[in-house]
């Protein structure tokens, strides 16, 4: 299973899009919408030339500024996977998992569950199917790297998770170096052993999804794993706490160190809800009304002026928290992380 | 509607002309409108409504029939022509005679045998038996004698049949080749005022003038040959419908 | 090789086919020094011709507009039986032989027309005087307005539509308000096409309105008459109409390129490579 | 009551607009019996047309189809500098006089053209012969297709293009397997308008390649040349013009809304009621 | 304050939406793609109309099939906000948002925090902007009724959260009868007061959130709310649980009723995780192979064979799941509710 290894510079029409990358197993790359994600995927499977760099499976190089090679499409060995599947409307789905590799059709569409529908066209299939036959397409060519563009934005809701399962098991079997593009921090974390966050065409964090939450490298990386990002300016104080007096005018404490502004951050299930504020400079605690309560399961997700917090149904029950309410949502200063402002 | 019949009393004759009148009768009256064609087109115009106050034609069957039919009055005689052969200055085809038509692979360009013109040519060459043998090499049908002309003086066809008249118009262009007089058909020009002419007056007016010394005169300077008998007496109509 | 040679015959291809439509065009102004082709159009038979033509064209451009712009409206929002034969009927004239329209024009309209008796009646006449001008122009141009416009309605998001209304404005305010607006890029290239289409108006207009200069003699047909009389002038004309023509129509596709280009981008893949 | 007024002047404008289009076509009908008019078909001016007509219109088309359909995947797909310009090229012969495009044609392949002797010393002679009506024929209808191949390529979802490539299959596979089978309607429609236009030429042909009856006398020459001569058979041809061009289109159309009414619906408010 | 008072039959194109509903507060509609719930709002607000039935807000009729009496849209005091919120491209901010009342727009640009976007363009703008422009735009006229449709969907995971927030609280304070259409059961549940949930053109259930999770009225229900369905047959037992058996082969026991073909309902949250099946026919137990693991905060997600559970971290350390390895899935039979399934 040779790896990817890829350095390389692609002009795009407002920035430039410039990434490092080596790939064995199956890196995600997330990001805002316009960040690059795409575009990345593009210059990999040969779709968009690079103006500088090398990107090489193993050692089959596919592309090389300095030796002026570019390989075609369809001279790299490359399964995509498109953002709208990009299914052949006026082929049948055995034709369109034939197209690339005539060999084991049925095998494929046996595997992918899509057997059934071998005769029918794609547009007459569900998101979900759509994604298999997707998929069975662009492996069925035995390609030695997978490119998945947003798999799962297409599909809704209730059926997302589930296809999200039936993709990770894919994942594992086969086994081959494979980059995911997604919105959803979520996808990403249940699909990817490592993520990367671009913005701007930058790779801003690379790193397992856990060290993501545990350390996120900036305010964006942090708000995007679902952390609350509180905005204010840094001080040090006396004690080994840094003080942090935020734009809604209360001080936070925090226990990592920073200067000037910073976004405090600090994950929902790490804030818990009380009556009275503490004094305890180690605990922080934010005084507000309820903005909104969501239950989910057991737990209720309340949002405390510019925090939300994740409590027990319990705990939300004893304080009867309700919309327009005040409470209290206190943190402690060793459960929050600083992240420099840009 | 009539307001605009009116604005062209004003504005002076609109005089329908066969194409081979186009240089003549400017000349000779630049205040009237022309427009100018093929006889048969003309006539066919004016069967549709044209608003014509005088139509000359290159034949007299023509205006006979739009007599008959009651569309204009009585007809006149009022000029003739000759037919000839006009070949580029070039001469691509090496055309000398008559004879050399009947060259295989000569371009010969003639007009439509709706086109007075192109009825004389037919004729001419039927006089001279080199129907069969020239017919052949006919290229086009054009609309009228002027079109021949030019495809000729542009050097399109090799040869083509237009009035000698025509021929004097582009004279660095094309080289003239006569015809036997005996051959020649009668090249008789007849003009009338179309009855639905709100200008009756100014029409007669008109038609007399050319009749008349100076129309007589314009026409011979530009090569037509004076009537054989000048009193221009009218031909009786001929009922017949141009059907082949 | 057999990229390139894919490639090779792909570019061939392209250059003959351009080759081909070019060169007539350019071989206009071959004949004549630039100099020569403007003196050329001090001619009177030209001036005659281009005021005439500019006039007429100008008449029924706006009869089109005026006329055409509330039937595509109707024909793109409304469904109803037999649409696409009405479509049809719209772009039949853009097809047919500008000879079979001056037919038809005649007899419909002409004196021993359909209605040529009526108009009589009325004191009218519509053959062979600028009004029959006018109105063969109207009838071979108008289908390339009501198509474009058509179109253009039909690519309207009916949502902002749907939305104008539910906020309080009426259909013709909507209309005006929204529709017009959004459509009027599209509309202005119909427009132009027309605009071009009938200045260029030959057969129709030689059949049903003859060939008379300063009152029924538009450029085309001068260049028709002068072809038979002074070929060089003939050349001069069409020399004349290529330029206004491309003029028309590159500004259209300057300010379709210059709005577009301003709209986010097309499609991510559009600048895959080929060769 | 404001709003039924718009809705009638609606109507009205819509009633008009096609009243005036519809009718010139209707009147060709009215004047003989349509036993005359079959009968009239029969004469030989008519069926050496027709026949010329149907040769040379194939070969046109063939050649359109041949060249033009690369030309247009060529301008589709490619970005390049001075695009508009080409496009534009391509789009003036559609609005040109039929006469400007006579003259050119003649300066430019005539005897005493541009090419003129280059295809003499090749004997190939393009003067009054089916060779000239071919491509005066071609050279009016092509851009039809042109246009309407470009604008279908260039609605082709530049993913599947991409996808193809990435699935390994080369440009030219790429072109047959993907490109050329989702763009048929398109390029049949563009077809058919072509077609229907090169059956109609009049203007350049006649400048070009004359009128001869069995050589280069098309259907619209021969209804000029019959206008003079036999009105009525004038008025047969073009009666039997519009019924084909009419039946291209119409079939055109039906084949294109079969298609649509296959596929999904158009956007939800589609169905917004206006009156 | 009127209420809608709507009960109207629609034919759409593969079958007939059928719908009584009463609305004082905001009741969010959710159903699949293609059930139905844009065809509602587009009857409410007179963009379609109903073959038969009656709308009125209030003691004002919209729609009354008896008396033929059909509003147009721009005679009905209703505010619509589109899916792709349908702003009017060639007109600034400003425009669009007087476009329906030209009264108080200063005021509303400022109340919806766009009042610097005022003169921008519709096409500059990001998704949460564009949504609030819509929304002030739909307000400024205000309307009776406020019909909202997917407000949220077009927005990328991370503005979602707050957009959602401000959503809520701006439903709050102009306490309209409003009906909000969406995909995501989650944002029903944070937005509404009641939830119905269409299918096919008819309306399922209409309950309020909680409810809907207590007592899922049917198989799609339940999985919409996010429950594990499993399938399978029922029959009653000597005791008073009923047994069903799996497709997968396992046999479940219920405290509820259900006889025949069934879906098992429940909540990842009730499933806990071990290495020991129970035999007690209490507590229900499936092996299966671990086939995801998603940590979401404190909470992972487990999915193991046809189900999925939700745990603590620690739990999930301390059973040291990972894909691939074999666990027990427990969960008790009163935890379960059975649903029919069609
Ligand atoms: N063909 C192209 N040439 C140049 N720039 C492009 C091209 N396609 C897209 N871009 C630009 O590149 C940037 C990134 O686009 P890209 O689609 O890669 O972002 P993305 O992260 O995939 O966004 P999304 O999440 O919405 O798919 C955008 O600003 C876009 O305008
Ligand atoms: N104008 C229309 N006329 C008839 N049927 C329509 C119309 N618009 C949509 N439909 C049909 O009505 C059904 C429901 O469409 P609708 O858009 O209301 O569903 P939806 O629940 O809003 O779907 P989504 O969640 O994707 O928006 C679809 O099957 C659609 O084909
Ligand atoms: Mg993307
Ligand atoms: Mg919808």
């Amino acid at each position: 299973m040779a790896d990817l290894a890829a350095d390389f510079t692609l002009p795009l029409r407002s920035f430039e899009l410039e990434l490092g990358l080596r790939v064995d197993r199956t890196v995600a790359l997330v990001g805002p919408s316009g960040a690059g994600k795409s575009s990345v995927l593009r210059a990999l499977a040969g779709l968009a030339r690079p103006s500088r760099g090398r990107i090489a499976l193993g050692d089959d190089v596919w592309f090389d500024a300095e030796r002026r090679l570019f390989r075609q499409p369809d001279e790299r060995s490359v399964g995509l996977v498109f953002q709208e599947y990009a299914l052949f409307p006026h082929l049948s789905v055995r034709r369109n998992v034939a197209y690339g590799g005539r060999a084991r059709v049925d095998e494929y569409l046996e595997r992918f569950h899509i057997g059934h529908l071998a005769e029918s066209s794609p547009t007459e299939l569900s998101g979900g199917e759509r994604q298999r036959v997707a998929l069975a397409r662009a492996l069925a060519r035995e390609p030695g790297l997978l490119l998945l563009d947003e798999p799962l934005s297409s599909l809704d809701a209730h059926t997302r998770t589930t296809v999200r399962a039936e993709l990770q098991e894919l994942l594992r079997e086969f086994a081959l170096p494979t980059i995911l593009v997604t919105h959803d921090f979520d996808d990403a974390a249940a699909l990817a052993d490592e993520v990367g966050v671009i913005v701007q065409g930058t790779l801003r964090q690379l790193a397992p999804p856990q060290e993501l939450v545990a350390r996120p490298a900036d305010a964006f990386v942090a708000s995007f794993t679902g952390a609350n990002l509180l905005r204010g300016v840094a001080r040090r104080t006396a004690d080994a706490l840094t003080e942090v007096r935020l734009e809604t005018g209360e001080a936070v404490f925090s226990a990592d160190p920073g200067e000037g502004a910073v976004g405090v951050v600090v994950y929902p299930w790490e804030v818990t809800l009380g009556r009275e504020p503490h004094t305890d400079s180690a605990l922080n605690s934010i005084v507000g009304d309820v903005r909104s309560v969501v239950t989910v399961g057991t737990r209720v997700r309340v949002q405390v002026g510019p925090i939300t917090a994740e409590v027990t149904a319990s705990s939300a029950e004893r304080l009867e928290v309700e919309r327009g309410g005040r409470v209290v949502a206190s943190f402690k200063a060793t459960g929050t992380r600083l992240v420099p402002l840009g | 509607g009539t307001t605009d019949r009116q604005s062209r009393a004003d504005a002076g004759l609109t005089v329908y002309a066969a194409a081979s009148l186009t240089d003549v009768f400017p000349a000779f009256d630049k205040d009237e409108k022309y427009s100018f064609g093929g006889s048969n087109a003309l006539a066919a115009q004016i069967t549709n409504g044209a608003p014509a106050d005088v139509f000359a034609s290159a034949n007299t069957s023509l205006p006979a029939q739009l007599y008959a039919k009651g569309l204009v009055e009585k007809p006149v005689n009022f000029t003739r022509n000759t037919l000839v052969i006009v070949v580029p200055k070039s001469n691509p085809a090496g055309i000398h005679t008559v004879y050399d038509l009947a060259k295989p692979g000569v371009k010969v360009d003639v007009a439509n045998s709706a086109v007075p013109v192109g009825g004389y040519t037919l004729q001419i060459l039927k006089n001279m038996n080199l129907t069969a043998k020239v017919s052949p090499n006919f290229v086009s049908q054009e609309t009228d004698v002027r079109e021949v002309l030019a495809k000729v003086a542009l050097g399109q066809a090799d040869a083509g049949f237009v009035y000698s008249t025509d021929a004097q118009t582009v004279p660095g262009q094309v080289t003239v080749i006569k015809m036997p007089a005996w051959a020649q058909p009668k090249i008789t020009y007849a003009m009338a005022v179309v009855t639905k002419s709100p200008n009756q007056a100014a029409a007669k007016a008109f038609v007399d003038s050319i009749l008349g010394k100076a129309g007589q005169a314009a026409l011979v300077k530009y090569g037509f040959l004076p009537l054989a008998k000048p009193a221009a007496k009218p031909i009786k109509p001929i009922k017949k419908k141009a059907k082949k | 090789m057999r990229k390139a040679l894919h490639v090779v015959g792909l570019f061939a291809a392209t250059a003959l086919t351009l080759g081909f439509l070019v060169l007539p065009l350019a071989a206009l102004f071959t004949r004549q020094s630039p100099v020569e082709l403007v003196h050329q159009l001090s001619n009177p038979v030209v001036t005659d011709a281009l005021k005439l033509s500019v006039v007429t064209s100008a008449i029924a451009q706006a009869l089109i507009l005026l006329l055409g712009t509330p039937t595509a409206y109707l024909v793109a929002t409304r469904r109803f039986p037999g649409r696409s034969l009405v479509v049809t009927l719209v772009e039949l004239p853009l097809v047919l032989p500008p000879a079979v329209a001056g037919i038809g024009l005649l007899v419909a309209f002409g004196r021993v027309g359909l209605l040529g008796s009526t108009f009589d009646a009325l004191g009218i006449s519509v053959a062979f005087n600028r009004t029959a001008v006018v109105l063969a122009v109207a009838f071979v141009a108008s289908p390339l307005y009501l198509r474009a416009a058509i179109a253009a309605f039909e690519a309207l998001d009916p949502n902002l539509v749907a939305a104008s209304r539910t906020l309080g404005a009426g259909p013709v305010r909507t209309f005006f308000r929204v529709a017009l607006p959004l459509t009027s890029a599209g509309l202005a290239a119909g427009a132009a096409l027309s605009l071009a289409r009938g200045l260029g108006e030959f057969g129709a207009t030689i059949m049903f309105a003859g060939s008379l200069q300063g009152v029924t003699q538009t450029l085309p047909l001068a260049i028709y008459a002068e072809f038979d009389r002074d070929f060089d002038v003939a050349v001069t004309i069409s020399a004349l109409f290529v330029v206004i023509t491309a003029a028309i129509l590159l500004s259209l596709k300057l300010s379709a390129l210059w709005r577009t280009s301003q709209r986010t981008s097309r499609s991510l893949f559009a600048r895959l490579s080929w060769s």
